[in-house]
């Protein structure tokens, strides 16, 4: 098979959000053209918000992605009260985050479910399992529905989050609503252990490369929501508003989404670039189950970015208890809104489902956007995807067409791209 | 205060079932032209509806919805009655669909039809325009089974085409009777058509009529009861000789929706048949 | 009936909708009961050369790939319905419409933008024809169903025309206005069971316009609630900025 | 009957009590502002008490704004039932322009056809009526709904600035409240006080009158549908429906079909409808007709003070000025009629009448 032309090119790889490609053409055992093509049509986000007052912004950048809204709303509504010097009262805090837990369990769960178990069943999508799994997938359901309704209870719906503003609570949630969102959290444990059981089964291909990580910081949690500095599997911390000294990012010429780098190049963002970077500051339930899928024995391998979903959605749920008992606890009281712009930069860092997300805004004295930035953790992973392709193609090259095809998207939905996220994102494509 | 007093609910009987549809079968379907059918219809029950001609019924297509529909056939001691449908939306387009033995659900009869004892004695001159012909064709059949109770009886019917012709074969039978006068005709020249043409008024510069004595009983499309009423008076009849049946939307059929008011009128419950004198102060009726 | 076959596609943005469609968790199964999905790369891996019953599409026009790919799609469909803000509007997509194309790629991408491929964003309406259009940013679950239901049944189905306003009311909402927020309530076409207002903020015609908007009198409320008629006019833009383009040169087209 | 003077701390001891039995509602503040809705009592001491007017009128607990009412299945055959739910109520701090406004539904739901859910819901329900004191909008001393004598259980009025309360039962029902309730007798001294309390509603809205006796009003109504009034007024309305949304004596009504996705059963409900809708009097194929927007604001005045009060024999309009409150074109029921009436008089004039 020396001689053997390998061409391959999956166009508009399946379950993932958004539009990719993967290109992969070699010869003769070697590798010619290897990359991860987004053909997602561009979106110019950041030119379209200039110019817009601040209460726009948050409702056009979330629009950059249906499936981790919430997160994008997050940070954006963080970089605007950076920006405006606003300190929102610990209870909003605490009710932001049952919402944001929502989000990451809904995302997380949609992907270790929906998108990545047909491949470890060996089925082609979700529909199937209806028949062939029924319980598994109610169960799916379930849990997906929780984050869901996590996020109703508070900010009106998942996608697009109808009441998330800068300062306040535009609404304060019904006790009753929180009441059951508790009832319910606390009932999920038993069906995340069954999903932990599930995936405790599933051999995930063999495959390790070290590089970089980076994700959020917190000194008091697990660094997913207000992030205090970005913290790299280096050992460094970047402070917030210095994030440009870090992350460098730049455009290739096979993809509309932009790439990221650090002075070590590639670097992985997600669930287990956070897992890497703060394990210690899981909830124990959470290291309980990391300890069970035996995770620290993947650390650079990235199919198994899927187990640490696991793992983080556990703790996501934890935390989700946690923070409704805090709510249920007190009587919330009504805050006015009523924000005041001022001129000034403000950036919201913070880790969507799929890893580390910044919003860098600056205004003028009407409130106004004259400069935009956004990073969008599908980027920053673009960088690193290709160059575990490139590291784990020699190691299969010689396995059949199908397999590798398989094998390579299998890869690029490990890291749960969400490519419309991406803006500026996929199809695989082998030519031998 | 001269206003009127609250309700003693106590003493009002609440009518449980005010809003809820019986099952009746369609017994047979006739097509009548492109937009046409013909539904011959029983309640399930097999009670008789009694109603008078020029009534309604809220016809319930399960899963679809409800519309009101005339009941355009009148024969006492008859079980079933009969339904003619255009179909122009959802729930009429639903019913073009349903083939004998489908069931419906029925609210009715509602509505005040023709009083037929008020024309009784009278010279009658009906006016159906198009789909218009549906209400009056019961009115016809009631008229027939009791001919003496009447004085003349002079139908005028008008269609676009002769495509649309509704209920052909009985217009043919009205048309032989000795004891009828009957006119048909159709808006413009059509290829094989031997009759008359012109919209409906174009037949009225031959009627004489005796019109104290006359009852005009006029249903159509909105823009001919205004050309039609104007006939009717300049041949002399008053206000309240000239009955007409309106449409609206309704979505009750009971006086309670407020879609089919007319001016301070229910069309639903006042109507849907009034007389012109009724109507004339009302910029909203025609 | 044989069992109906649905797709979903996804053109230009942010695949929302798709995952509303997947959001309706505890319908889906039964929905699957009804129609046959066939083809939905978010989704599935399936994919089909027959001749499908129902497309969904979602997401905008706005690549010279999208329009060749969004006519070929309308040749392996029996009914077109597009769904969402972005498919039936164009969406925050028309956004970029305000500067030259040339400048959003260069502000996004620096001097390596300029080969991108990117057209005006355009509703699929604007490219092909389409059978129905399902508004909102995204999508409502509920709607959706009914609307599928509707099909199914073949019932057409209907769009309310009415402000949000009546949905907020019956919310009992205290109005934004008094919040001192400004609301598209008032002009925007309903069916979100005011979802915006009935949690604290405020609506953005996600859902575009009623057929007959007062604009006029919208801005003279504005105006006594101190914002320009600029303001107005950005506000507007958000999500309709196509449809008033479209507007404008209808307008200009009778004159 | 029986008249008792009770202190607020009384008043609120007696919801108290209410709520061991029944479900009582009651109206509460709104998101920390002069807003206010009728919701279920949780704890007595957040009842308002002191209020001006609820966004939604009570009628929505006989009259919700979606309420299924039949409920069909074809999977034998076609079959279909009534559906109704109701439950006892009281309904508590009910102002008298909304008892009034119920006491109006009573009539034209039960004319002629009397509606099912109505008047079971309205049967179950007490009520617990409260004097209130006007703001800018409301006109119930025009509409001479400033005080009712019926249609409640138990009335409240506020006497020595709202420290107290003088509880006067009109029905069995309220008597019953009564003797539950605490308080004590009744002097001369207070009755002066209700007397009062009355003088100076209607001196609070001295200002803010139609300028004709309500009972003329269907007749200056008639002859002016082509009045320029309806235009003027008309121009700057959204057609959003808030006025009737949110109006006590509204009770129009659309009906929906709600199928479940086993396609063999369903609901079908009735949903809050207004005549300033657009679509409201569309009907097939594609004739509307009250199409434009004037034709839609002029059909809603005639019917609430013209058509409807003389078919019911009482203005379908309490004067809660709800609907003004709300509208954001401000279009004011008592401006639009006195703007009727000088027209009317310049078209006089006009006439050398
Ligand atoms: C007393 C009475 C008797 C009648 N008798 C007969 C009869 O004997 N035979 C007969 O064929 N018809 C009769 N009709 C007319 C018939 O009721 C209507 O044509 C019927 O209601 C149409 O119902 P549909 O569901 O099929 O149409 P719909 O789906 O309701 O649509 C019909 C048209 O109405 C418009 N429309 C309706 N609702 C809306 C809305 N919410 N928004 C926008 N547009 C809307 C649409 O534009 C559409 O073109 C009668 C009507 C009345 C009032
Ligand atoms: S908040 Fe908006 S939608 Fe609601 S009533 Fe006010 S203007 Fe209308
Ligand atoms: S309230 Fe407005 S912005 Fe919000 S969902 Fe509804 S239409 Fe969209
Ligand atoms: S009068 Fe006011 S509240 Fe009523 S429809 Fe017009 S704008 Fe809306």
């Amino acid at each position: 098979m020396a001689d053997r032309k390998l061409s391959i090119f999956v166009e508009e790889i399946c379950r993932v959000e958004g539009h990719g490609n993967i290109v992969l053409n070699a010869s003769n055992g070697k590798i010619e053209e290897l990359w991860l093509e987004i053909t997602e049509s561009p979106r110019f986000f950041e030119a379209m918000m200039l110019g817009r007052r601040w209460d726009e912004a948050t409702h056009i950048s979330c629009r950059i992605c249906g499936i981790c809204s919430i997160a994008h709303t997050t940070t954006s509504v963080r970089a605007i009260e950076d920006a405006f010097g606003i300190e929102p009262s610990e209870q909003t805090l605490a009710l932001r985050k049952i919402a944001y837990y929502g989000e990451m369990i809904q995302s997380h769960v949609l992907h270790f479910y929906y998108l990545a178990a047909p491949d470890f069943l060996g089925v082609p999508s979700v529909f199937p399992l209806v028949q062939s799994h029924p319980e598994e997938v109610k169960r799916a359901l379930r849990l997906k529905r929780l984050g869901n309704d996590l996020c109703k209870a508070i900010v009106g719906r998942h996608i697009h989050p109808c009441a998330y503003l800068p300062k306040c609570m535009p609404k304060l949630p019904d006790p009753k609503a929180l009441e059951d969102m508790h009832r319910r959290c606390v009932a999920a444990r038993e069906d995340l252990a069954a999903a932990v059981d599930l995936f405790a089964t599933v051999k995930l291909p063999d495959f390790q490369r070290e590089g970089e990580a980076l994700a959020s910081w917190h000194p008091d949690e697990y660094g997913m929501y207000e992030c205090q500095a970005i913290k790299s599997t280096q050992g460094d911390l970047t402070e917030r508003r210095d994030y440009r000294q870090k992350i460098h990012e730049y455009v290739v010429p096979h993809s509309h989404a932009k790439h990221a780098e650090t002075e070590q190049g590639a670097y992985m963002v997600g669930a287990l670039a956070r897992y890497r970077c703060n394990k210690e500051q899981l909830h124990p339930a959470a290291l309980a189950v990391a300890d069970r899928l035996q995770l620290d024995s993947y650390l650079f391998n990235p199919y198994a970015i899927t187990l640490a979903q696991v793992v983080e959605t556990v703790h996501s749920v934890e935390e989700a208890i946690r923070y409704l008992e805090w709510t249920l606890g007190r009587e919330l009281e009504w805050e006015d809104w009523g924000v005041k712009p001022r001129a000034g930069r403000g950036v919201g860092v913070d880790e969507a489902p799929r890893g580390l997300l910044i919003h860098d805004y600056t205004f003028d004295d009407d409130g106004k956007l004259t400069a935009v930035n956004c990073i969008i953790p599908t980027n920053q992973n673009l960088n690193n995807i290709e160059r575990d392709f490139h590291a784990l193609v020699p190691q299969i090259i010689d396995r059949p067409d199908a397999e590798i095809q398989l094998l390579l998207e299998m890869l690029v939905r490990a890291y749960d791209p969400c490519i419309s996220c991406a803006t500026h994102l996929l199809r695989v494509e082998i030519k031998r | 205060m001269a206003y009127r007093s609250g309700v003693n609910l106590q003493e009002v009987e609440p009518q449980a079932e005010l809003y809820v549809p019986e099952p009746a079968r369609i017994v047979k379907v006739e097509p009548q032209t492109a937009k046409e059918k013909l539904f011959e219809v029983e309640l399930t029950s097999g009670r008789a509806l009694g109603h008078g001609p020029g009534q309604f019924v809220q016809v319930f297509v399960p899963g679809i919805g409800e519309a009101p529909i005339s009941l355009c056939s009148y024969r006492p001691g008859c079980s079933s009655f009969q339904l003619c449908v255009r179909n122009v939306g959802t729930v009429t387009a639903a019913l073009h669909g349903l083939r004998p033995g489908a069931l419906i659900g029925l609210r009715g009869p509602l509505g005040k039809g023709f009083a037929m004892d008020e024309i009784k004695g009278h010279d009658l001159l009906i006016v159906g325009g198009g789909i218009g012909l549906v209400p009056l064709r019961g009115v016809v059949q009631a008229i027939l089974a009791e001919r003496d109770q009447y004085g003349r009886v002079i139908i005028l019917a008008g269609f676009k085409s002769p495509e649309e012709i509704l209920f052909r074969s009985e217009l043919e039978q009205w048309e032989q009777r000795e004891d009828i006068e009957f006119a048909i005709t159709i808006d413009r020249p059509h290829p094989g058509w031997g009759g008359h043409v012109g919209v409906i008024t174009t037949l009225f510069p031959e009627l004489r009529l005796d019109a104290p004595n006359t009852r005009a009983l006029v249903v159509g499309p909105p823009i001919m009861y205004r050309f039609v009423i104007t006939e009717c008076r300049l041949k002399g009849l008053a206000d309240e000789s000239i009955i007409l049946s309106l449409e609206r939307r309704m979505r009750c059929g009971v006086g309670k929706c407020g879609h089919c008011q007319i001016n301070n009128k229910y069309c639903c419950l006042d109507g849907p048949v009034f007389k012109y004198s009724e109507l004339k102060f009302m910029w909203e009726a025609i | 009936m044989a069992k109906p076959t649905a797709a979903v596609f996804s053109f230009t943005g942010c695949e929302g909708c798709s995952l509303a469609i997947l959001e309706c968790e505890k319908e889906l199964l039964d929905v699957v009961k009804l129609v046959d999905f066939v083809e939905w790369r978010e989704a599935m891996s399936e994919r089909t050369e027959a001749m499908i019953d129902l497309g969904f599409i979602d997401g905008a026009i706005s690549t010279h790939h999208d329009e060749k790919k969004i006519r070929q799609v309308r040749e392996r469909v029996r009914m077109l319905i597009s769904i969402g803000a972005c498919a039936t509007n164009a969406g925050v997509n028309a956004l970029k419409h305000r500067y030259g194309l040339r400048e959003v790629k260069e502000i996004v991408y620096g001097e390596a933008g300029a080969e991108f491929d990117t057209i005006s964003a355009r509703p699929v309406h604007a490219v092909v024809p389409v059978e129905f259009e399902i508004p909102g940013c995204p999508i409502q679950g509920e709607e959706f169903l009914r609307i599928v239901l509707d099909i199914v049944q073949g019932k057409q189905p209907r769009l309310p025309n009415y402000p949000v306003c009546v949905e907020c009311k019956r919310k009992e909402n205290v109005c934004v206005f008094e919040k001192g927020m400004i609301c598209m309530g008032p002009v925007a076409r309903a069916g979100c069971g005011a979802d915006c207002p009935s949690y604290g903020a405020w609506c953005e015609a996600c859902r575009g316009f009623v057929d007959n908007p007062n604009d006029e009198a919208h801005e003279e409320v504005l105006t006594k609630y101190g914002v320009t008629s600029e303001e107005l006019l950005q506000r507007y833009d958000i999500f309709c900025a196509y449809e008033l383009e479209e507007r404008k040169s209808r307008q200009q087209g009778q004159r | 009957m029986a008249l008792l003077v009770m202190s607020e701390d009384y008043v609120r001891a007696l919801i108290g009590k209410l709520m061991k039995e029944t479900r009582v509602v009651a109206p509460h503040v709104r998101e920390g502002r002069k807003q206010w809705q009728f919701a279920d009592v949780v704890d007595p001491g957040r009842v308002a008490l002191e209020y001006v007017s609820t966004i939604l009128p009570p009628k929505k607990y006989a009259f919700p704004t979606e309420d299924d009412l039949v409920h069909w299945r074809t999977e034998e055959g076609f079959s279909a039932e009534p559906v109704l739910s109701v439950e006892p109520l009281v309904l508590f701090g009910v102002h008298p322009c909304d008892i009034y406004g119920l006491e109006s539904l009573d009539i034209s739901l039960t004319d002629t056809y009397v509606d099912p859910n109505w008047v079971a819901r309205r049967r179950a329900m007490r009520i617990v009526g409260i004097d209130c004191l006007p703001d800018e909008w409301c006109f119930c001393s025009s509409m001479k709904t400033c005080s009712v004598s019926s249609g409640y259980d138990l009335f409240l009025t506020p006497i020595n600035n709202w420290s107290e309360y003088v509880a006067e039962a009109a029905t069995g029902a309220g008597a019953a409240m009564l003797a539950v309730a605490e308080g004590r007798e009744a002097s001369s001294h207070d009755l002066a006080q209700m007397r009062a309390w009355q003088n100076d509603k209607l001196a609070r809205q001295r200002d803010r009158r139609i300028n004709t006796e309500v009972n003329d009003l269907p007749l200056h109504f008639t002859g002016f549908a082509d009045s320029v009034v309806w235009e003027r007024w008309s121009r700057k309305c959204y057609s959003c429906g808030t006025c009737n949304t949110t109006c006590p004596t509204c009770f129009c009504f659309d009906v929906l079909d709600k199928l479940k996705l086993s396609l063999d059963e369903g609901y079908r409900s009735r949903v809050w409808d207004g005549c300033m809708l657009e679509d409201f009097a569309v009907v097939a194929p594609h004739e509307n007709f009250r199409e434009e927007r004037h034709e839609r604001l002029r059909h809603r005045f005639y019917r609430k003070y013209a058509y409807l009060y003389t078919r019911y024999g009482r203005p379908y309009c309490s004067g809660c000025g709800r609907c003004v409150r709300q509208c954001l074109a401000d279009i004011d029921p008592v401006k639009v009629i006195n703007d009727l009436l000088t027209e009317a008089r310049k078209e006089a004039a006009g006439h050398g009448l």
